[in-house]
This record gives C-alpha cells, structure tokens and sequence, in this order.
C-alpha cells in the first residue's frame, strides 16, 4: 500500500479570494508581517501498485483526470510505501 | 477479535461508580430503571435509558405544559407526536410542518450544527411521506460588536445556507435578532414545510410480527454521541472544550436520501409499513418509538449496522447520532423491492433486524444479547416532572419607574433605530439562501410572510417564524400571546388564513421554579391564543437548559406559522404600490 | 421539440427546468438519469443546476464522468444545442465542451438575487428570439466566477462566444461574463437561471425568450 | 521571509463527506485500488520573523486561532527559510 500526498493549488495568474480574505483577516489580528497566502486543497489517496513508479503514474493520471482542473490550477505529489500490517 | 464490551463496566461497577450521572441521569432514575428491570441494567442498557429519558427525547419537565396546548380542530389530521404535524387544505392535499431547535450543536460548533439542524427537520418531513418545499430559519444572537458574535453568525447563516441550497429546498423566511441574552448560548430554530396527498401519510411505527426494520442512509460513526443529552444540559466555560459531540452533514447524501423516501412513499406502499428519521439519540430513539407506538417489540442484530469507523461498542453505535439515517419497518417478504430503490439512488439500505409481539426491546451484538428491556420503559414509562413554578422576582416587584425615552431629535432617533442589527435589513443573511429553486416562490424574503404556489393547483401558502422575547420576558402570559398573534398577523398580511402552528420553546433550567414558571405561564397565553385563532399546535419542539454560567436567556419561544391562500390572485405583498394610493392605520 | 434534461445524483434544478419547457412553452421533455447511454430521440439537452455529486470536490468535476457524458459531447459534437445553467454550465467546462473554468464567488458568499444581464450577441440559437438587448434572471450560486486566460478570452470575443455579460458584476468573472457558447454556437453555459424567470407569478419572464430562440432554432433546422 | 506549508485534515472520527465522494467516483473511473481518500486544506504562508523558532510558534497560534477548526480538524505544518530576493 502506498500513500499519496497531493497539494494543489491555483495558477499564480488567478486570483484566490479565499487566500486573500485570509490574509486580510490575519493582519486585522495583527499578524501584519504575513506577505502572502495561499490555499490550496490537499489531498492522501492510499492506494495499491506494482511499484513507487506504477503508483506515481496513477497519481499523476488521476490528478489530471478528476482532482485538478488543470485549466486554473497546478500541483504536485510526494509518494511514500506504508508498512504492511 | 476481542468484544468491546469486555472492557465496560459490569453492572455492579456502574452501581458503585455512576457513570449516569455524567450522562444527566440521576440516582432516583437510576434506581427507576432497576426497579423497572427487576435487576441491574448493563453498560448499554444504562446509555440506553439515559439517553431516552433525556429531556430531549422524553420531554419530562415540560409534558405537563405541551398538554395544556390546543392541538385540535378540523384542519388538523395529524397532531403532536409524530415527526411532524399535518393539516388538510383540501383537494386530497396537506401541508406538513414543524420546527427544531439546534441550540446547543450550533453553539459549539456553529457551521456544522445549524447545517445537521436544518438536516435534521429536512427528515422529519419526508419520514412523514410529504415533499419538503420550504425551509425557515428564526436566529438569535449575541450582540453583534462581539467578534464572537459575528464569527456565529457567519458560520451558522453559511451552515444554514450550505445545506438548504445544496440539497436544493429555498430557505424562505425566518427571524434575526440581536441581544446580549444570548450571547453565549445563541438560539438556532429552523422550521421545514412539505406538502403531501393525504392518501400517503405516513407513521413512524413498527407495527406487524417478523415485518423486517431497514436501516437506511449514512453509515454510523461516533459522532454526536450523547447528542441528546448535551441538549439537556446548561452550559459552563468550560464545555467549549467539549467537543466530542460534533456532527458533520451532508447535503449530498440527504438530498439522495429525501428522493428515495419520497419515492417509497409514493410508489412503494404495500411494502413500506413506518419510517422514521434518526435524530436525537439515533438508532435507539427511532428504533424504541417506533415499537412503543406500535406496541410490539424489536431485535435488532447490531452486526450488520454499517458503520464508518471499528470497533464501534453497542452503546456507541445505539447512541450516535450520525446524520442523514432514517429507519424503516417493511413488511415481510418486500424486502428486495425496497432495497433495491435505495440501491438505484446509490444509498446503503440493510435489514438490521425485525419486529416482535412481546414488547421487549432486544440487540444482539457479536453473538451476545446485550440489551432485553421492555420497549415501554424505555419510551412511554419515562418519568415525568411536575416541576415547582415560581413568579420571577423581577415580576413580583417591578421597576417602580417606567423607562421614559427621551428623543430630542426625531429624525435621528429614526435613522439610530433603523441601524439597530435587529431592526436592520437581513438582506445580508437572506441573501445567501437560495430563496427559488424549486420554482415555487411567490414572496421572497424581505416581506411579512413567504409564499410558495402549490404547482399544479390555484392555491399558495404562506409561512412564517415568529416571537419577540423580550415581551414574554416582561410579561410571559401575554408575551406568549402576543407571538401567536404576531406570526398570524404576518400570514393575513400576506393574504392568508393561518391554518396551525409549530414552535420551538427555547427556556433555561426548568428545575428553576422562575424558569419553569416562565415556560407554563407563556405556554397558557399561546394557548389562549391559539383557540382563539383556531390555529392549533400541530408539533413543535423544546430546548431547556439554555444558560451559560448559570445564567438563562430571556425565555424564547418561536413561533411557526402556516396559512392558505386559496388563489394565487389573492396574495398581498408589502410595498406601496403606486403613488396616490390612500395609506390607513387598522387596529387601536 | 423534445429535450432531454439530465439529472445527476445532486442535480436540484431537474424539475424546474423541466416545468419550464414542458408547463410554460409547451414543448416536450424527459428527465434522463445520468446513468442513461443515448440521447436518441432528443432534440436538444438541458444540463441543470445544482449541486452534482454534493460538488464536494469541484463543481461539476465529477459529474463529467457521468456515463451519460460521452453521449452528450457526440451530441455536440455533431452540433445538437445543448444548454447548461449554473452547475450545468460548471458541468460543461469541466467536460472540456466549453472553455475556462468558474470558481469561487469573490465574496466568497452564496449569492441569491436577480440580476440585469445584457445579450452580447443576439444572433445565436439562444437568443434570436429576444427583442431587447437587457434582460432580467435570478442567479444563485457561490461559485460562478468565470475564470479563462486572456488568448481564449480574445478568441472567445472574436468568434461572438459570448452571448452574456452582467450590467453590474456580481461575482468576480473575467470581463463580465455570465454565459458563453462554443465556437460553433450550439453549446451554451450560462449561470443565471432562465428557468426561473418563465412565470409572471413568479416575478420574471425574461427566461422564455431563451427556450423559444432554441425551439425555433431546431424547428429551422429540421 | 519564511514559507509555511500547512495541511489541514479532519480527524479521524470526524464524517469526510468530500473523501467519500472522492473515492467513490475514483472506483467508478476504474480506480477500484484506491482503499482511502482524504480531502484536506493545504495553506502557504509567507511572513518574516525573528528565527524559524519564532515562525513556528507564530504559525501554530495562526493555525489555531483562525486557519483550523481544532473541533473537527488536525493541522501539521513545515517551515522553510526563503532567500532574500
Ligand atoms: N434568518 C433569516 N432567514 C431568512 N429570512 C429572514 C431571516 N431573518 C429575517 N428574514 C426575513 O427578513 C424579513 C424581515 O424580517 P423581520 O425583520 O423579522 O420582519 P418584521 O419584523 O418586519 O416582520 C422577513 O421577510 C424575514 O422572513
């Protein structure tokens, strides 16, 4: 079994108003040296594979397929082998 | 596998340790409950009678007030005591309705408890086999200079919001008002409206020997456990940490959830026998009323509930209080047909068990029966308390001199009024519900009353929430009175004639002579009103316990109405119409 | 006239679309399960709004793999008009049929309200039949912020793809946009609702002109 | 100026309808190797602080205070040092 960690977040062209409503709110609790923020959505998919390789191609097909909307945004993914137990 | 229950305490351990009274269940209940049994309950046996005996689930302090209610008349077809009350408006049609109160929910978590509240009376509608059309919210809140207040607020119109419009029913109309009263225990009421043919009303009953009970919707998890009883109990500073009681809803499921109901109502009657949604205290409260109105028995084998998460003990999965279930009884042999219905709408449906003559409540868990109690004891038996009334002091000796505004500044008084949060527009709320899907709304948000059109018919009803606390904190008699008659006059205004009413009664600690005084002497003036106005209560709900640190809000009930317009050509909107039109002032 | 109007687990605007068509223009219609294969038989398909899916992880993301999906871009494809409002418009974008993406309210609220629109081209099977270039329809949603980068934005204008804009922006969307077709003109996703807006009871009829532009558009065609 | 990568994910009792949802259209797409799936928030943060020390504790206040609802959710979270640019 495999753990898939995926970050996507939107292209830097986009505006991402819910990263701006934050970073907004933080400065009005005066965290005023916070420059920047983002939000994303995070994802962990466990999931079986031959191997890391076979694993991160199913990643990857099914990040394009259904989980990101590669017209607005990008992303990446780290994959880990879980222990068996 | 080792069994769970292995690790509870024995009977005599429970005897001697008294884990009930963290659930809210006192020694003489205890005591009650052995009596009854002729022998010391188990683990889940003693969960199983806290819960049920809750305030929430068995109304024991204010049975004695519902009953002064006037719940009849000849519109009426079903009363209080089902999932919610129903009323004819003619040509084989009625309207069903009834209002909830999440109070407790939304103040520790305020997003997801409105949303399951509003899930929740969603449910109780379609179990009674009607359509759901319409959904209501009555607010109350801190002040809003309260950064508290406000992330409140946001998060339970988003709640509210999130959930009526994902599962696509237009919130309509409601009530918002600002008081420091509740600053820390806000009320959330919602009220759900459906229209139904009378030809498939429906009961939450098991009634039938061997028919077979079907478990039906969301898996269960250990969400929300003692759910019910943390209705039932007064709030200190340090329940903010408390939060085992979470539940999170889903819109998605329930939406799934209401059509496949709705479509065994309809088109699947000789198989469906009674059907009940899992609210409070969940699969043993449903499961229990269910045979207790039927007067038959259960055995339910806890093996083949689904469930979401392991090693789930019978007292957990009995108490959960999951969102999106319903329980149905099916007659024997009629199985299939129904679980294949739910199986088109992509829901879990298993049968978990089914109905006995002996009245005896029975659940067997990993080959043991670890719960035999007689059904009644659980449910009808439950005490009930005649609690001592006091007249608040504040109305013994009131304040000598009367408050005498004093306004220099006409125009500035007028526009000081008009910014006060409750005197404001709630467009900023409102406008956040979907108010039309569906099609069928006539008046938005932003009149006096809502009104929807029945489809296919000439006919509309009106509907709307209604109370003003501060009058019954000043006088509860005519304050009750005077919520009745504010909520009828809203429905007249929109043209319509008030037909019933639901409501939620939103106290504090009734064990308090004043508070229970309060909560009588303002039942007896809605009372007094109702009969007046032929609108009797139909259903309604009660939240007690609503303080924090000892101390209780004013006493709220809420007050929901329902009226017809018998043609859509009648109904009457507030804005002035053209200029020149003659402006005159009814009333004294 | 005979529309298919898809319901996908979550679809809430199925019925009213289809009393739109069937109660108030007369023509005909059948709501067809996501689980149907073929549009055979149809003439036209209406994708309504809602919440597909509890559109949990993106609007419309997986509705889009709907086994009715591949069967609504043939039909498409080989230039049958198909309507998708509000989560059916979100639906359409995901599917690849029309370009961009919407997200996020930039209130980040759910925004219920009527809204003045103007019909930046009058002259697709949508909109032929209107007489007035400002219309009136309810929009309901929270993510109906159009977003497409600046060359499909360009070509977009160049083709008349876009056939709605707002008067007064109430959600965020690349230069105002409300609905848009495909290049050929016979896929059109908008969010307001037309639906909503067939009735005088109801408050709005500005919605019927849309259904009539595609009744006419069909019957020209057959 | 430090970057903190936050994950945000609800605890495990707590009902993930958005996971569920997932995963069921991933088995219906073929994707029947998939076992779990968990939607989460993934937050990036830019802001200036005295040492990493001092950004981790304010992250951990901002996390708790605004960006976690520490009800239903748990959050983990890395800093990195950004080169002055
Ligand atoms: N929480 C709410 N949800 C939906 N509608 C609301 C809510 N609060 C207020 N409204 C609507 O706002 C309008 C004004 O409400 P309110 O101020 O209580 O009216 P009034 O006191 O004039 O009867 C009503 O149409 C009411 O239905």
């Amino acid at each position: 079994m495999y753990l898939a960690k995926i970050y996507v977040t939107y292209k830097p062209s986009i505006l991402d108003p819910k990263g701006e409503s934050i970073k907004s709110a933080l400065h009005r609790l005066a965290y005023e040296n916070v420059a920047d923020v983002t939000m994303g959505k995070y994802f962990e998919l466990k999931l079986t594979g031959v191997d890391q390789d076979d694993v991160a191609a199913q990643v990857k097909d099914i990040c394009d397929k259904l989980l990101v909307n590669v017209n607005m945004e990008t992303y990446r993914f780290e994959i880990e082998a879980l222990e068996a137990v | 596998m080792i069994n769970p229950t292995k690790l509870e305490l024995t009977p005599e351990e429970i005897k001697a340790q008294k884990p009930y009274l963290a659930w809210s269940m006192t020694d003489s209940e205890y005591e009650l409950a052995c009596t009854m049994l002729g022998r010391l309950p188990n683990y889940t046996e003693t969960g199983l009678f806290a819960v049920m005996w809750s305030e929430h689930c068995s109304y024991k302090n204010s049975k004695p007030v519902l009953k002064q209610f006037h719940t009849t008349g000849k519109q009426v077809l079903q009363g209080p005591g089902e999932g919610a009350g129903i009323v004819e408006i003619g040509d084989g049609q009625a309207v069903v309705f009834k209002a909830e109160s999440h109070n407790h929910p939304s103040a520790v978590e305020p997003y997801e408890g409105a949303a399951t509240g509003v899930g929740g009376i969603i449910r109780d509608i379609f179990s009674m086999g009607a359509q759901p059309i319409a959904v209501l919210d009555s607010l109350r809140f801190g002040e809003l200079d309260n950064p508290r207040t406000k992330y409140l607020m946001s998060q339970v119109v988003k709640g509210i919001a999130d959930y009526g419009n994902c599962i696509g029913l237009p919130t309509v109309g409601g009530e918002t008002s600002f008081d420091a009263t509740y600053e820390g225990n806000p009320l959330v009421n919602a009220m759900c409206v459906g229209i139904l043919d009378q030809k498939d009303m429906q009961v939450g009953q098991a009634k039938g020997s061997d028919n077979s009970i079907i478990y039906v919707g969301a898996k269960t998890g250990r969400d929300g456990i003692h759910g019910a009883t943390f209705a039932s109990e007064e709030f200190s500073d340090d329940t903010e940490s408390d939060r085992s009681a979470v539940q999170v809803g889903d819109p998605f499921m329930e939406k799934l959830l209401m059509d496949a109901c709705v479509e065994v109502v309809r088109h699947h009657k000789e198989a469906l026998v009674g059907i009940q949604d899992m609210g409070a205290a969940g699969l043993v409260s449903s499961s229990a009323e269910m045979a207790s109105k039927a007067g038959t028995g259960m055995v339910l084998n806890l093996d083949l509930v689904p469930v979401r998460e392991s090693g789930m003990t019978p007292y957990e999965m009995m108490l959960s209080e999951s969102q999106e279930r319903m329980l149905l009884c099916v007659n024997q042999g009629y199985e299939q047909e129904i679980l294949d219905v739910f199986d088109r709408f992509g829901l879990d449906a298993v049968k978990i068990g089914h109905v006995t003559t002996d009245k005896a409540y029975r659940l067997y868990h990993q080959g043991a029966l670890v719960c035999d109690v007689p059904v009644d004891d659980l449910v009808s038996n439950a005490p009930v308390y005649h609690r001592p009334k006091q007249v608040p002091a504040r109305l013994v000796a009131p304040e000598p001199t009367q408050f005498q505004p004093d306004v220099t500044d006409l125009a500035k008084t007028f526009y000081q009024l008009l910014a006060q949060p409750t005197i404001a527009s709630k467009a900023s709320i409102y406008g956040t519900y979907d108010t039309q899907v569906r099609t069928n709304t006539v008046v938005k948000p932003g009149s006096d009353a809502a009104v929807l059109r029945i489809r296919g018919t000439k006919k509309a009803l009106a509907m709307d929430m209604d109370g003003n606390a501060r009058y019954i904190y000043l006088d509860p008699k005519v304050g009750g009175a005077i919520a009745v008659a504010e909520a009828a006059r809203n429905l007249v205004a929109a043209g319509a004639k008030p037909l019933a009413m639901t409501d939620c009664l939103n106290y504090g600690n009734p064990e308090k002579p004043e508070h229970f005084y309060e909560l009588a002497t303002s039942a007896q003036g809605m009372t007094e009103a109702c009969k007046m106005l032929d609108t009797p209560v139909i259903s309604g709900n009660v939240s007690l316990y609503n303080e924090t640190n000892g101390q209780a809000i004013y006493p709220t009930p809420v007050v929901g109405m329902v009226g017809l317009i018998k043609d859509t050509k009648d109904i009457q909107t507030l804005a002035f119409k053209a200029a020149g039109d003659l402006v005159y002032l009814v009333g004294q | 006239m005979r529309f298919a109007v898809i319901v996908f687990p979550g679809s809430n605007c199925d019925e009213d679309m289809y009393h739109a068509v069937v109660d108030q223009l007369g023509e005909s219609a059948q709501l067809l399960p996501h689980t149907a294969t073929s549009l055979a038989g149809f003439d036209g398909v209406l994708i309504p709004g809602g919440f597909s899916y509890g559109d949990y992880l993106r609007c419309g993301a997986i509705a889009r793999f709907s086994p009715i999906m591949p069967a609504i871009i043939d039909f498409a494809n080989q230039g049958g008009l198909v309507l998708g409002v509000c989560n059916g418009f979100q639906v359409l974008t995901e599917a690849g049929l029309l370009p961009g993406a919407l997200h996020e309210n930039t209130s980040l609220e759910f925004i219920c309200k009527d809204t003045e629109l103007k019909i930046t081209n009058p002259n697709t099977r949508f909109t032929s039949a209107y007489t007035t270039d400002t219309i009136t329809l309810p929009i309901a949603h929270g993510e109906g912020n159009y977003y497409c980068d600046p060359d499909t934005l360009a070509q977009m204008q160049a083709n008349g793809q876009i056939v709605f804009t707002y008067t007064d922006n109430p959600n965020g969307s690349v230069a105002d946009i409300a609905g848009i077709t495909n290049a050929q003109g016979n896929v059109l996703g908008m969010m307001p609702h037309p639906e909503r807006a067939v009735e005088a009871l109801l408050g709005l009829t500005d919605g019927l002109g849309l259904f009539e532009s595609m009744a006419q558009a069909t019957k020209t065609a057959l």
